[in-house]
């Protein structure tokens, strides 16, 4: 088997094999073909592909939005890519009164199969302009797909199964997921938009959490597991089609949930997803559900504030200890907590990242 | 057409057609039936169909809120679009859109939609295709003076003239974007100029002279095929009726009244009638029938709009994408 | 006592008393100044305050936003208007980027005391794209306050604090409000932003709802009250605050819960009160908590499909019945459903509505 | 400014001054104690000292992502920006910002932030108000040549010129957008010809040349204040560093190498030092007494910064809006 790959390169590898397999993929964004290819995401494409299908733009949002929806209209089958999810709201008008609505308004003619790539940004003093995560937005908007992939494997099946649907799909890429690595088929195959996914069973209470959220999890599974207290983890990967009933399910046999999301805790996507298995499995819920996401605050710069203004492992623990009703200062508590408590600056993805990014 | 027209009244036929399926449509929305915004192009039918005698049924166009003299004059097909106005099955959108969304890609009508600038950028894409492709299809996009303020518009100049595609952008300038006048929205500039500055070919004329916006556009067409560059052309011509419904709104005394009256000397259908008739290219028994003959197609078109059954409730939840379940 | 008044002279009134009040206040929107003066919401401004402060504009919607915004640090207070919401997607980038992080991200430094109304259009072939009702997208962007009254009382005193805000307020009218008419002071006053009003008060179920969902809720209340059901009906008349503490009080008296929303379903404000209340209110809730909104669709024009489009008195009634475990075919559902059954159009905001609007 | 300075030298010791500042950020960003992306100007500074040179006190400023030249320039205090950079409580924005949001209300620099073209509208409702109220205050908005393709960009050419307003848009055209040059991105034409369209007055001029800068805009402001048109101003200089981050990037090979190399012989700080000794307006001994004072106002500058405190935790909730529970 060959070595794990990154997010990065599975990203590059489901364009690559798109743009092979159909004539009528192209590339477009902000920088698509300069030196830094998209964070290495295109990179090798502009020389296999040519400047016809790996193109730069003009700082144009909104009309190149609508010029991939025109050509969407033609056949083309466009991959739009913003490097920060912030520079698409000048093009909400394109996205929500055009790419959304068309096949549904003109009764199924004209389809925008459109791939829209952006980046959510953290830390590193991403700041107030340059992190929102949107997947709320978009998933409130009908006709939109909205998905974000937490693992290289799923960027790679994600990506093919999402430049092949014949709709609009808003693919969030976490920039704090790039880096990662696993293993990925070289083949091409593809992964269904709308599906949640279990990353590992348990039967105490239900995680589910979109995008980085997922890493983040994980490793308090983990925690967790040390002490026996065994949590189930959901890899939501769309936030629309939004799988609620992997996690009705779930919730059916661990009677509690918590979801972790990476955006504002308001009428976020975490909302919903508590909404729709509150309507579901009511009755199997033995503690209130519960949320952790983003204050209702823009992102500060200053690390102090960063800290305070993104999840905490200890944070999160101690959400899932109150649903699972385990005081804090129990010994078992206090333990987990323990084994949660980190200084590791969350302004970084890694350890020794040396911004700026 | 039913009858036969002869090549070079066909451009006045399609005039008098459009004139006479919007009085029509005018006279019978009292009856509540088109449930949905109609605006109407009465007084401005040279436009449509001036630019689109320049083009062939491969080229492409968009509309916009204002698009029932696009779609007709571009071909699109009369009992569908009366259809969909009544928002029935048999609608061109099936009965989802109303007015303001037709769509006919038998004729490569695109699309109209009524967010001013919506479908400006489209072309963008479409031209960017057909250059990709190597064909030799050409883009329109209709939109008024209004839209002209909307920044798509001027990304869109950017763009199209970077790539040099081969799209024609239309400005239709009626004086009004609803009830305010030019002055209120635009510095006294000319629109060609800001078109022309970005490195497009420009062209302008009299809205209302069918020969002259023909052989503007023809010219343009000719450029595209020459070398490509993208084409701003300019027309100027007036509203009769309201914004949006049926009816005169000259009681609201937003435009002067001498402005009105002294358009609609200028009427577009009149105007080439009466030239047509002082050549002897028709007689005054053909402009009869003409006229009893679109009459007919039209009551054909509302019989069929009136028979078409209403799309089911379950329909509804076709072609949503998102959400299959 | 002076006759009761539209909600439509209400809004004016709040304008006229703000433009008096405070020189700063300025209104601008297409169309502001023309014969149909915003539905009449803007008459006679221009006569009383002159084309400096009662002003039209370019269809410009993003730069006009961002013209509001900048006079809003300069201590100007603007009132933008929007004839449909949908025209300020246009502006998403000024209203998200700008308006709301202004003054948070600048620590306090530089107000955006900006106010803009939109109004939510419906029926009458207002279709897809003249009919949205954003307001899940605006609550979930931090530093938005988002209101949305339903009676002509509260759009005065509404407006009158929104304005008096030294925040961005998205006003929210509904096109089906502007008729409705009761008694307004003729003075001045002030409703807070963020605070729900319980409409009348019941013990079996609570029924919340936004903007034109109240008056459906209402007339729905009635119907259930014939029968013996007290139904608590509240104005959630925010968004953004949005006031969850007034619903989870009241279903810790009716322990259910059914929330009426305008706008689609998913991430709607309908998901957030039910994950709010849910996770407050959750000992107390006896059924599980529902939801009444549109379906992720775009509105169509044809007035069939408008009908299975929009909510109907039956289809809430239903929702309502079953909440209460009452079934439909039982003597009290039948009569109740039967009550709430009418073949009135819905697509137009009253009988003898003759379009356009 | 520590030391006396001669009226005549100023300029010159401004460009100098934030030339230094930005050298010493550079050196010092590797220490990973600035937690922010960084746009450095070095190379460009004649543009904001030019500019602001013609401007008063009053007058209003809004900058974008590179902004420290603006800033200092236009009197920000360097503590403030220094401590903001380092992302301290006694920042400009109290350190929730860093590089890409400096504001200073003490002297008009009203501020900046990173989405590319944000700030362009904002300069419209300064210029509203200055006019509404009668007062001569006029408002500048810088950005570069990427901004420019911006609609937002033209739809402020729309309504500045049609309301008049008392504004100077200042493009720097750096030839770059991030990697990608101008030719990848807008057609072969000046961009003057675009604002001129709109009915701006324009001027545009050697962006490396401070008194042709300061000229110019000087000329800009005596229009503004003999007929109130907007004006649009263009200059061409180059960026020396990576677009974001204190380092080189020509290996990376996107700039051609001659072009780096022949404007870096076009160094602004460097043309004036020479033209200035050259007509003994200085000598060399003051000029090294210059750059000894700032060298030492600068390692103040970061003195204070770092011994600002963070931010506390709690402070985060401060000045949020909307949810005040
Ligand atoms: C983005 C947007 N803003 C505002 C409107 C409301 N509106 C509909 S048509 C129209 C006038 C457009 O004027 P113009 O482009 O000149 O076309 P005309 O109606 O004169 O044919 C306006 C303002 C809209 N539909 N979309
Ligand atoms: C709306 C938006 N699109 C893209 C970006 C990413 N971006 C940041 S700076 C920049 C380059 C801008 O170029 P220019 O305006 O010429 O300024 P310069 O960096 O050359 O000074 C880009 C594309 C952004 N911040 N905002
Ligand atoms: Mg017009
Ligand atoms: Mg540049």
């Amino acid at each position: 088997m060959r070595p794990d790959i990154t997010y990065t390169e599975a990203v590059r590898e489901a364009l690559d094999f798109c743009l092979s397999d159909d004539e009528n993929v192209f590339v477009v964004g902000e920088g698509v073909p300069d030196p830094k290819r998209i964070f290495n995401t295109t990179a090798g494409l502009l020389e296999k592909y040519g400047p016809q299908r790996i193109m730069d733009m003009p700082l144009s949002e909104n009309a190149l939005t609508g010029m991939c929806i025109g050509s969407g209209l033609v056949g083309m089958r466009p991959v739009m890519i913003h490097q920060r999810t912030d520079f698409a709201y000048l093009a909400f008008d394109q996205i929500i009164n055009n790419a959304a609505k068309w096949n549904f308004m003109f009764n199924g003619q004209g389809q925008v199969p459109m791939v829209i790539r952006m980046m959510i940004g953290r830390g590193w003093g991403q700041g107030p302009q340059h992190s929102s995560s949107p997947q709320a937005l978009f998933s409130h908007i009908p006709g939109l797909k909205v998905v974000m992939p937490s693992r290289p494997y799923d960027a790679k099946g994600m990506l093919i199964q999402a430049i092949e649907d014949n709709g609009p799909v808003i693919f969030l890429e976490h920039r704090w997921l790039h880096h990662m690595k696993e293993a990925v088929p070289e083949e091409p195959f593809r992964e269904p938009l709308g599906k949640a996914r279990i990353v590992r069973s348990g039967n105490s209470l239900t995680l589910a959490a979109f995008s980085y959220s997922v890493i983040e999890a994980t490793k308090i599974a983990d925690a967790f597991k040390k002490h026996g207290i065994e949590i189930e983890t959901i890899d939501m990967r769309s936030a629309s089609p939004m799988d609620h009933q992997t996690v009705a399910a779930s919730v059916r046999k661990t009677g509690r949930l918590l979801v972790l999301d990476t955006s504002w805790i308001t009428c976020g996507v975490a909302a919903e997803l508590v909404a729709r298995v509150s309507e579901e499995a009511f009755k199997e819920l033995k503690a209130p559900p519960a949320r952790v996401a983003l204050p209702d605050l823009h992102a500060p710069t200053s690390p102090t504030l960063s800290k305070e203004f993104y999840p905490t492992p200890q944070g999160i623990g101690e959400k899932i200890l109150k649903t699972l009703s385990i005081e804090t200062s129990s010994d078992k508590g206090s333990l987990i907590l323990n084994d949660l408590t980190t200084d590791e600056p969350l302004d970084v993805p890694f350890l020794d990242f040396k911004g700026p990014f | 057409m039913p009858i036969q027209i002869p090549e070079q009244v066909k451009p006045y036929y399609e005039m008098l057609r459009i004139r006479l399926v919007e009085e029509a449509l005018a006279e019978r929305y009292s009856e509540q039936e088109m449930r949905c915004p109609m605006h109407l192009c009465i007084g401005q039918e040279a436009v449509p169909v001036g630019v689109c005698s320049a083009l062939k049924t491969s080229d492409m166009v968009f509309g916009n809120h204002r698009s029932h003299g696009y779609y007709l004059a571009k071909g699109g097909d009369l009992n569908k679009m009366t259809a969909e106005i009544y928002g029935k099955v048999d609608g061109c959108c099936g009965g989802r859109g109303g007015s303001m969304h037709l769509i006919d890609l038998d004729v490569n009508f695109m699309g109209c939609t009524p967010i001013v600038a919506g479908t400006v950028p489209l072309g963008l894409g479409t031209g960017l295709a057909s250059k990709l492709r190597g064909n030799d299809q050409i883009t329109v996009v209709f939109f008024g003076d209004g839209c002209f303020e909307e920044g798509v518009v001027h990304e869109s100049f950017n763009y199209a003239a970077l790539m040099e595609l081969p799209v024609i952008f239309v400005c239709e300038n009626n004086e009004y974007s609803v009830y305010t006048n030019l002055e209120s929205r635009q510095p006294d500039r000319p629109m060609n100029k800001i078109a022309e500055a970005h490195g497009w070919d420009v062209g302008s004329g009299n809205g209302n002279d069918l020969n002259q916006v023909a052989k503007i556009t023809q010219q343009a067409v000719s450029r595209i095929k020459a070398h490509g560059r993208p084409q701003f052309l300019e027309f100027d011509t007036y509203r009769w009726l309201e914004h949006c419904g049926p009816n005169e709104d000259d009681h609201l005394d937003y435009r002067p009244a001498d402005q009105v009256a002294s358009w609609k000397k200028k009427c577009p259908v009149l105007q080439m009638q009466t030239q047509l008739l002082s050549e002897k290219s028709i007689s005054q028994e053909e402009l009869d029938s003409y006229r009893q003959s679109i009459l007919e197609e039209i009551e054909l078109s509302f019989n069929f709009a009136k028979a078409s059954p209403f799309p089911s409730p379950e329909s509804l939840y076709q072609f949503s994408n998102t959400n299959p379940s």
